[in-house]
């Protein structure tokens, strides 16, 4: 496992851990099972993310996304925030090793899963892009850029 | 060439009496290897078929011997995995009611490498023994950590390699026992008296003599020690840290070896946290490195994979002291605080408490 | 663990660089093993055998090769095993003509270990290509003496080991053209990218890596120097020593090899002459110590088994001088004659002189 | 291979090498097939060997046993020197490889056979002991004490 420096920075010093107790929107991605949980809490003011914060059950990579993501998304309006993709965040932290691509996914759709948790309450028009992730992903089997038999 | 050849030889040789002491065998019943798992694979891969295609091993073996079984599975053997119970122990006489007049061989390793638990290696023996069938051990954990003797404990062949007891890395070795018949796994020149192919790897067979016969000259009192400093460790995180349940036998296992689950928390970031500070550790299965997947051991003694998740392994050397592993517990107890603090999964719990 | 494992993974991956470049492959499709012997064999029984079973070979490919398809035959694989010239060569037409549908592989070594003789490994890989059937090449003697390209020469896998150009014992690797799938040999763990069990030799595979970069970085002025020593040999003992012949090509062959058969006497008692002169040579077939059977290349060549057993191989390296060459064909000279005299066989041909 | 320091001082400088044009008794074993050819040349009077000569095509351990044998049997009787096995041989060098061991028992033969071809000559009786190698026997194919596959 090859963690950029950028990764480490952020594990070790996450950027807005906790959680926003009268958030407008909460989203949560992932499971126990797969070893990945995220969950990110919005406040938006006039479309606009005024505050975020999360929680995460993972690896070194999961945290050190969801951190990322928060700080990429903190400032921005909800629809800029849907452009968020796992790619710019794992860019954003200097790459990420081949087999934990599938944690900045998780950053991606608990983003997704807060803000589509926030348009639902405000009756907002929801897009089909916005379906977020809600169980186990193939994602979660790892698979690696090779033909490699996977373990059972 | 010669003068230089003789001096090899005889430094192999060397090194094959040492192994052979180490173990109670013979050294013309010793071979050398690369690794653990070529060791693994030449017995399950080479035993001979007469009488059969039927293995009998564990549920929680090293990948080396699982996947080979696996492997042979696909080529018209039939396997049998005996499950464990949660202290990850397997029954003998589970082995007893499992052999058949076509099993060809049992393989149940001698001490695990996730959960630390040490089979009941000489009552499978007897029985393999008794039973007639050919009982392999992998014991690449169990050597250099506890005593062993293959002609006392009834074993036939003895997967062993050198990094695990300070040697280097790249150089195995197998027991066979003598008048047992393998085919050759690695096929070519004449090495090995002609059971094994490749140029040998002459210093790293030379690291691995030298290497085992420290490890085995003082077993006793560095197990004694080893076990001390275990102790403490779960003695102290079992007290301190809540929500803590401690993986594998609590006697049975090896001497230096200590394995919890943390609930609410991922494995990999306690190790990585653990890293951070100083402290190395292993999450998950450490001699696969490559795979992510949840520990098919702790998952066979029980724990769902929310839990299998959280686990961390720490082994302890001859050269740790009674302070570091002071240490260890306290940054432990910190990380462990501080990741809860993280976690999702926590969040109820906190509340309640 | 972390960081020393990040620093050990920077390390193998810097070797891995190092191999591809050496070779013109691509880093991915480096696969680290612990022997020449095991790369052979991870082909020949790892290649997929969808299209059948039959591998052609020639009949003069190293024992880990030959002995490996003599295994493969046991259990139903077909191969043929073609012929040499007098030279040694390989007919490139003959592997043409030997192709058949249900052929998956046609492996023939790059230069023969015994001999020298550098095989038309380009046209054979250009009739592979076109005729869709993988290439192998066992690479072992020519890694570093000669250069190589495998996307040029069109060599889907090619085996090589660490020891012969000068890096450690006990490692090895094998190029795998990317697309192309083999079976896993040793099975187990994750490493190698899932493709070979076991914890990996890192001192092993730097050393390979820092060798092999060392090896093919001069390796034309090197080549050139090793040629003019090689020549000035073959010259020498050709004028000076009666009833010799040179065996394998005498100009398609590795730089720095030479080999004779001195009539009437045995290469062993030569061999250990010169070791007593603190010459180191080899008679016979260097790698598979242990067997003493008069070489199969020898008289796959066309030697009779009394000529094939006075056969001595001498090869130079980089720090040899043209006074050592003159010193080894001085003491030469004196050995053969003085071994003559000693021989029973010699004893007719003396008097006619 | 590890030769004994006493093979080596054999091999380096052999005892007896040569012919006896008058010899009393001439005997051949091995072939050049083989690789390893003894011949010895006895020189007999009154039943006791008075002068040995030995050519051999082999190995070093070939040398080095045919040399030592011509040792042990110089001024023995023709009925001592059949006594002469090849473990002795063996022993006296300090032991063999056992690879080798073979090549000890070419120099028995050669003895016996030189000896057989003095009692032929003299008409003496023929034990059938004394029926010496003539060709290749089994010892050639170098069988170790192992299981070892034979390399074609
Ligand atoms: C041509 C050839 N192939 C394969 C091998 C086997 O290599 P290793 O001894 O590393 O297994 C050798 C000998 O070293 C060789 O010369
Ligand atoms: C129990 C067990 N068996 C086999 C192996 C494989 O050994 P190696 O990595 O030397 O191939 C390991 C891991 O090192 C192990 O812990
Ligand atoms: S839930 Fe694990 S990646 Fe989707
Ligand atoms: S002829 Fe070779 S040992 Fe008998």
């Amino acid at each position: 496992m090859m963690y950029s420096e950028k990764v480490i920075e952020h594990f070790s010093n996450p950027r807005n851990v906790g959680e926003i107790p009268d958030a407008d929107g909460v989203g949560e991605v992932g499971n126990a099972k797969c070893g990945d949980i995220m969950k990110m809490y919005l406040k938006i003011v006039d479309d606009v993310i005024i505050d975020v914060k999360f929680r995460t059950f993972g690896c070194g990579a999961a945290v050190a996304t969801s951190s990322m993501a928060t700080e990429m998304i903190l400032g921005k309006t909800v629809d800029e925030a849907l452009q968020l993709t796992n790619k710019a965040v794992a860019d954003a932290l200097g790459g990420l090793p081949p087999v934990k691509m599938h944690c900045s996914l998780l950053a991606e759709e608990a983003v997704k899963a807060a803000i589509l948790d926030y348009k639902k309450r405000k009756g907002l028009v929801i897009d089909d892009s916005l379906a977020a992730c809600e169980g186990c992903c193939d994602a979660c089997y790892h698979k690696q850029d090779n033909e490699e038999e996977h373990e059972e | 060439m010669y003068k230089e050849g003789r001096e090899s030889r005889k430094a192999v040789e060397l090194a094959r009496d040492r192994v052979a002491k180490a173990i109670g065998a013979e050294p013309n019943e010793i071979y050398f290897t690369s690794s653990g798992t070529e060791s693994d694979n030449w017995v399950l891969r080479g035993i001979s078929t007469k009488k059969g295609k039927h293995i009998i091993t564990s549920s929680i073996e090293h990948p080396a011997v699982l996947e080979t079984c696996k492997d042979l599975e696909k080529k018209g053997y039939e396997v049998t995995y005996l499950p464990v119970d949660e202290d990850g122990l397997v029954s003998p006489q589970m082995v007893k009611d499992a052999i058949r007049d076509d099993t060809i061989l049992v393989s149940i390793m001698f001490a695990n490498n996730e959960i630390g638990t040490i089979q009941p290696v000489a009552e499978i023996g007897q029985i393999c023994k008794s039973m007639g069938v050919p009982f392999h051990t992998d014991a690449v954990q169990a050597v250099g950590n506890v005593p062993i003797n293959v002609k006392e404990l009834n074993i036939d062949f003895l997967s062993m390699s050198a990094h695990k007891f300070y040697g280097p890395k790249g150089v195995g070795a197998l027991y066979v026992r003598k008048g047992l018949r393998l085919s050759n796994f690695l096929t070519g020149g004449h090495q090995e008296r002609g059971r094994r192919a490749s140029t040998e790897n002459v210093p790293g067979i030379v690291g691995l003599g030298k290497a085992i016969e420290i490890a085995t000259s003082d077993i006793e009192s560095k197990s004694a020690y080893l076990r001390k400093l275990r102790n403490r460790a779960i003695e102290r995180i079992e007290k301190e840290i809540p929500y803590v349940k401690l993986n594998g036998h609590r006697e049975k296992r090896l001497p230096g070896h200590v394995n919890f689950s943390f609930r609410y928390i991922e494995g990999e970031s306690i190790l990585l946290m653990l890293d951070l500070n100083g402290i190395a550790a292993s999450s998950g299965s450490a001699c696969s490195s490559g795979s992510l997947d949840p520990s098919h051991v702790l998952l066979a003694i029980g724990l769902s994979h929310e839990v299998a998740h959280g686990s961390l392994r720490l082994t302890f050397g001859r050269d740790n002291t009674m302070e570091e592993i002071d240490f260890v517990v306290d940054k432990l107890k910190e990380i462990v605080e501080r990741l809860r603090f993280m976690s999702p999964l926590y969040e109820g719990v906190e509340k309640e408490v």
